[in-house]
């Protein structure tokens, strides 16, 4: 009992400790730009979240998360530009490019109700009759990854090719309110960024509870040996299901949340290259740990906002480094380090345990 | 008839560049599982060879000639450092090289927008790949009549390899049961350092034939990949058949939707109808199969 | 409860593997499937158990297990082990059965934490004798730890009837011994079968036997009735050299 | 333990909804009005400005150019005593080729760098993703590349072509001067190709020319055996491309490989300038048409100027575009207005901009104050055995711009 108590106590503290950085040391040392950068981050941070689960935890190397962050993205897109347009109204692109009349499939997201309720619900349909078609007919590893991916690619191009219906090439952007909240007020867009940040702790939180429940017991079980857990009497292909929904509607949460703290989307944020570039955070902090998904994320934001600051061009190799590195040396990404020093901090406590294993 | 016939020859070659690019992967990814998203660039490396090769014989009647071996050889070179300085540690973990190959990737084609500048670079055509012959009335552009040769050329020669050289034999025998193969004293280790340099190097070929329809730039690789890969899952992963069938099947489908609708669009419906095949063929067009579990 | 195989026939690519098998699996005692290597014994398994398909019938209670998948026939209480132990290394004993435990439980469950040791996992971890590595990663454990750790997650489902893949292979004479005891602790109550080359562990704990050869049955009854055949005598000791190569082809398969 | 989590959920949650409630209050609602202050600082005696180009991505092929040819106006300016006698102090951002990124580092460029002005930007998207970041925060940017025009904002100064100075003008040359009666349009499938086919569509509606196909490619498309097929198949009179970077490489050979000529069936390109030459290959493109306001090979004594010098900085293969002369001379307008205005603030720059003229390598240019346009000549150039682009036709006289198209009576939008 005490070793477990160790194992699930650190992880708070770490949440703790992140907790505060996010919500009382950044406002108060960050400029608004930085502040608002940081905010960016934190979305694609909660993403990454749910890339922990299904990648990490569940083994499914989700290539095409783009889709989901994108899904999200477009219908808050969408509701703000309608909200901009006010009752009745056009939305300006469409006037400009296409015969100013608004589509049907558009109409349901004047309501912000309804906009949420898209954001949260149709990664779930979408997830959940993708996955099940993939996961039933036991479509797995290296097949599921090259079909994720080629749907993200087909998003991209279907977004880009819709000019008149989703702004094409150019994505959608200039928003000027967000519930009501005129977005060029820097009080509001602090405002902005706690929600992204309380978002993203609830949801590293809401990840603590699934990684303990027996669900997150179950997942890591199917990842190590889904045919084992098929005489197990449970069906793999519903455990990993499940795993991919909630990675979905979390990619949708933090596109959702992306659209007005960056004041566009475009189908660059969701195609391919984006969508694994989420995957670099999470390898980064540790794919199948708690934290560090999130904090991969967010460092590995960061990382891309300098050194592209500082050496144009960079990034590339930098990118390019981390995958190799980490991935090859390091699996278990930054959390594996944690580990290790945690170790061999704790090495006196452990030879009693390991001759009782040994017996 | 002559619209169907022109989008029978189009989707042809069109499959035939899918299929020259796809072969390489077959052979990496059927035989070791490894998930290449780098064969992007050294198809890349390729294309800047023909470049290299163009530049420096002035632009004779034979470069292209001369820039396929070569094509290769750079390929495979780079195939074999690959495997030997991260893929050999990465065999237990398969998935993962996914990703430390986009890396690797990444990395290679910042080297190509480093060394040869950002822009594209052209590598002329040879006069004799100059103009058009008519078959059954439609004008077949030499150049993609060049390409389905060299595709077919290049699985006529795989085939041959594989049937009749004593490395073929232990491909095959390592890629049908890789314990086996060991006990029977293959050492898989040279094995999959030759699968990889052969595979790489059909890469390498494929980005000089590539020169021949399009730029060559930093980019050239990753606007294939995704599709390259769709092949190979179609096909039935390992099995060169199957991707012939994948490749000239994906490139009539395309072809045609793209003649009836748009090119967008038929992008998007050849991928939403592969997601579709695969409901019904998880395996492939071909599949194997084994006695094992999981 | 009775599990009765009839004509049960299996074929991979034209080559047949079980070639009309009849059984009758009854609880109570410990029945024992022998056989040369390629004789078909982990494919019979296999076909009960949803991973190969079959034609013919495996009547359980009410149903027919060739055609369900393999969680609803675990579900129904058919479990069963594997050659190689497969547990989820990761994972502490007490999970590895916790999970196993799972298909008592509602669905919404998964979604709690698990609090304690459930009754029925501290009781299996009792019979097989992992009570102190409970807490342990599985993947620890030593190779015949592992066996009587997958023999602990059957005795959670409740399995009524277990397929024992090869249990005691490769461990030490201390350790078979203790898991034939265990083997016969458990077999009062349930239908357990087990697959077995080891003659002398089949001699010491077997009720019954079946001999399997080249998938068909060729005797069936007691060690010692076994031990006399003429043709179990023939096909152990005339098929020496052909065992050899069919050895590596089921290593490899 | 249990207790423990919800304990601290509970701590945390109330410490999340404290921070909103706390900053949340002072938010302005929609309908508020804007007022940003610029942080912009002039007491030293340099004044910081952003160049804001792709230098990695797939459009840095074309964007490091730009960069290059505003890095030497800057020189020239710092070497001829700087703008209102301070230096200028670049603060370069690397855009990477997608429009968010661009918003991004505008944003950064205004509000962390506090540059009098940002220079920069290429497609279309990325000047839509900037818009409403220099508007929001009430900036200059200039804008160097000819576009799809229907826009205009105070806080945007377009050096490069609108529509009626480009995409008209071509058409006007294909009717008076080819004689078409048909056209094919082809183009990647993003904004500018498809609204500048608009225009196209009604320009021909109303001047008798059939368009007798319409096609659109993804946007770094190399598959053009279809397209070709197509526009082979129509025989149209001409074809008007707008087509972006590498697929002009892949329509171009296919064009050429079917048996297409320039004399049998000529494609007029308005993406295609010096610099893409020689990647789509001289030899697939000569005798081929273009569309801009500059060439290298104009005879004057500035362009020559121009062209040494930048050769000068950048080797002797370096060839010069429109998109780089828009973007220096772009610089060189800015200093004329801050000067004008004698002041580097934004608003005073933009009530000075009207009238603001400068001798450029592609002849004198005059900014709109009204539109923020440039009025500019149209050059129709056709491809030479060297790479370059020879003027075979010009309008009469620097083109008023019109990004709306308030002066053609056959557009309707």
């Amino acid at each position: 009992m005490k070793t477990s108590k160790i194992k699930h106590s650190s992880p708070y503290a770490g949440w703790l400790l992140l907790a505060i950085a996010l919500l009382v040391l950044a406002p108060a040392v960050l400029s608004d730009f930085r502040l608002g950068l940081l905010a960016k981050y934190c979305c694609y941070a909660i993403a990454a979240v749910g890339i922990g689960l299904a990648w990490g935890r569940g083994g499914m190397l989700v290539l095409g998360q783009g889709l989901y962050f994108g899904l999200g993205a477009y219908a808050m897109a969408m509701h703000l530009k309608l909200a901009d347009a006010g009752p009745g109204g056009v939305p300006d692109f469409m006037a400009l490019y296409g015969d100013a009349a608004v589509p049907w499939w558009w109409e349901p997201l004047r309501s912000g109700a309804v906009a949420v309720v898209v954001i949260l619900v149709l990664p779930v349909i979408v997830a959940g009759l993708l996955g099940l078609a993939v996961f039933k007919r036991r479509i797995k590893g290296a097949y599921f990854a090259i079909l994720s991916q080629a749907l993200a690619a087909a998003f991209a191009i279907l977004l880009i090719g819709q000019v008149k219906t989703t702004g094409g090439a150019n994505g959608l952007n200039n928003f000027q309110g967000f519930f009501g909240y005129a977005l060029f007020d820097p009080a509001n867009k602090r405002m902005l960024y706690f929600v992204a940040a309380g978002i993203l702790l609830v949801s590293i939180l809401a990840m603590a509870w699934l990684h303990r429940s027996r669900f997150g017991e179950l997942l890591v079980a199917v990842r190590d040996g889904e045919e084992r857990v098929r005489f197990l009497g449970t069906d793999p292909a519903n455990v990993k299901l499940a795993a991919y929904v909630v990675a979905a509607v979390l990619a949708s949460v933090g596109g959702a949340l992306f659209v007005p703290i960056a004041g566009i989307v475009s189908p660059d944020d969701v195609g391919v290259v984006a969508s694994i570039g989420l995957l670099a955070g999470v390898a980064l902090g540790g794919r199948a740990s708690l934290l560090g998904p999130a904090v991969g994320a967010l460092l590995v934001g960061y990382a891309e906002t300098s050194l592209s600051e500082a050496f144009p061009g960079s990034w590339s190799y930098f990118q390019g480094a981390l995958f190799v590195l980490v991935i090859l040396l390091l699996p278990g990404g930054l959390a594996q380090l944690v580990g290790m020093a945690k170790r061999t901090v704790a090495h006196r406590e452990r030879p009693a345990l390991e001759e009782a294993a040994a017996r | 008839m002559d619209a169907i016939l022109a989008q029978v020859f189009t989707g042809i070659s069109a499959g035939a560049v899918l299929l020259l690019i796809a072969l390489g992967l077959t052979l990496t990814f059927g035989q070791m599982g490894v998930i290449n998203m780098a064969h992007g660039e050294f198809i890349m490396a390729g294309a800047y060879t023909a470049f290299v090769v163009s530049t420096i014989t002035a632009g004779t009647e034979l470069s292209l000639l001369i820039a396929l071996p070569v094509g290769f050889l750079i390929g495979g070179l780079l195939g074999l450092a690959l495997e030997a300085s991260v893929l050999r540690w990465m065999y237990a973990r398969p998935l993962d090289t996914l990703l430390v190959t986009y890396g690797v990737g990444l990395v290679l084609q910042q080297v190509a927008r480093d060394v040869f500048g950002a822009p594209a670079k052209e590598v002329p055509a040879p006069d004799w790949l100059d103009g058009s012959i008519p078959i059954l009335g439609y004008d077949f552009p030499l150049t993609r009549l060049f390409i389905i040769l060299l595709a077919a050329g290049c699985v006529a020669a795989l085939l041959a390899v594989l049937r009749f050289t004593a490395l073929g034999r232990e491909i095959r025998a390592t890629v049908g049961n890789r314990d086996l193969a060991e006990t029977l004293g293959i050492s898989t280790r040279r094995t999959d350092r030759a699968t990889f340099f052969i595979g790489s190097g059909l890469a390498g070929v494929a980005g000089v034939a590539l020169t021949l329809l399009g730029s060559t730039g930093p980019n050239l690789g990753t606007s294939y990949i995704v599709q390259a890969f769709l092949v190979v899952v179609v096909g039935g992963i390992g099995h060169l058949k199957g991707t012939i069938v994948a490749a000239l099947g994906i490139g009539l489908l395309q072809a045609f939707l793209a003649h009836a609708l748009t090119g967008s669009v038929a992008q998007v419906i050849v991928f939403l109808a592969i997601v579709a095949f695969l409901q019904l063929r998880p395996q492939g067009i071909l599949s194997v199969r084994t006695r094992s579990l999981a | 409860m009775t599990l009765t195989v009839n004509d049960l026939r299996v074929e991979f690519d034209g080559f047949v593997a079980i070639d009309g098998v009849s059984l009758t699996l009854e609880p109570g005692r410990l029945h024992f499937l022998i056989g040369p290597n390629g004789a078909g014994k982990t494919t019979l398994v296999d076909a009960l158990t949803g991973l190969a398909t079959g034609s013919g019938e495996a009547r359980y209670r009410t149903r027919d297990l060739l055609g369900l998948a393999s969680h609803t026939i675990t579900r129904l209480g058919v479990g069963r082990t594997f050659q190689t132990a497969t547990v989820f290394e990761e994972l502490s004993v007490l999970q590895n059965l916790d999970i196993a435990a799972g298909v008592h439980r509602p669905r919404w469950r998964l979604m709690l934490p698990r609090r304690g040791t459930p009754e029925r996992v501290a009781e299996a971890l009792e019979t097989v004798g992992l009570t102190a590595l409970a807490d342990r990663p599985a993947g620890v454990l030593s190779h015949g730890q592992k066996q009587w750790l997958e023999i602990g997650m059957l005795l959670v489902q409740n399995s009524a009837v277990m397929l024992l893949d090869e249990p005691v292979a490769g461990m030490s004479a201390e350790e078979r011994e203790e898991t034939g005891e265990l083997l016969r602790r458990i077999s009062p109550e349930r239908t357990v079968v087990v697959i077995e080359h080891d003659m002398d562990f089949v001699r010491r704990f077997a009720d019954v036997v079946t001999v399997l050869h080249a998938g068909k049955v060729i005797a069936e009854g007691s060690a010692a009735e076994i031990r006399e055949d003429a043709e179990v005598q023939r096909v152990y000791l005339g098929d020496t050299v052909a065992d050899m190569t069919e050895t590596r082809a089921e290593e490899s398969a | 333990m249990r207790t423990k989590i919800s304990s601290r959920l509970l701590a945390a949650s109330s410490v999340l909804a404290l921070g909103m409630t706390a900053t949340a209050c002072g938010g302005a609602k929609t309908g508020d009005t804007a007022s940003s202050e610029s942080c912009l600082d002039t007491s030293g005696d340099t004044v910081k400005i952003g160049f804001l180009n792709s230098l990695s991505g797939t459009m840095a092929i074309s964007e490091t150019t730009v960069f290059k040819s505003l890095s030497m106006a800057a020189e020239e300016i710092n070497a001829d005593g700087g703008v209102l006698g301070k230096k200028l102090e670049i603060v370069s951002e690397d855009g990477q080729s997608e429009p968010t990124v661009f918003a991004e580092k505008a944003t950064k460029l205004i509000q962390d760098d506090c540059v009098a002005a940002v220079f920069g930007g290429w497609t279309s998207s990325s000047r839509k993703a900037m818009l409403p970041v220099f508007e929001g925060n009430d900036s200059l940017l200039f804008y160097p590349v000819q576009y799809e025009g229907l826009e205009s904002s105070d806080n945007i100064f377009y050096t490069g072509a609108t529509t009626n100075q480009q995409i008209i003008p071509a058409l006007d040359f294909l009717k008076q001067e080819k004689k078409i009666e048909s056209i094919f349009l082809v183009g990647s499938d993003y904004v500018f190709p498809r609204t500048a086919n608009k225009i196209i569509k009604q320009y021909a509606a109303a001047n008798g020319i059939e368009v007798l196909g319409e096609e659109y490619q993804p946007l770094g498309s190399t598959d053009f055996g279809t397209v070709v097929d197509k526009v082979k198949a129509a025989g149209a009179d001409a074809v008007f491309n707008t087509l972006n970077g590498d697929s002009n490489v892949a329509f171009f050979k296919e064009y050429k490989g079917k048996g297409l000529t320039a004399d049998a069936m000529p494609v007029l390109s308005v993406s295609i300038a010096e610099e893409e030459v020689p990647g789509v290959g001289v030899g697939n493109l000569e005798g081929q048409y273009t569309a801009w306001n500059y060439y290298q090979t104009i005879d004057s004594e500035t362009n020559k100027e121009f062209v040494t010098d930048f050769k000068a900085a950048n080797g002797a293969k370096a060839v010069t575009s429109d998109p780089m002369e828009a973007a220096y001379t772009s610089l060189h307008l800015w200093k004329g207005m801050v000067e004008k205005a004698d002041s580097f603030e934004v608003a005073d720059v933009v009530d000075a901009a009207d009238g603001v003229t400068y001798d450029a390598p592609e002849g004198t240019v005059e900014v709109d104050g009204e539109n923020h346009h440039l009025a500019k000549t149209a050059l129709i150039g056709q491809v030479n055995g060297e790479g370059l682009i020879d003027t075979v036709w010009s309008s009469e006289k620097p083109i008023e711009p019109d990004p709306f198209l308030k002066s053609y009576d056959w557009w309707k939008n």
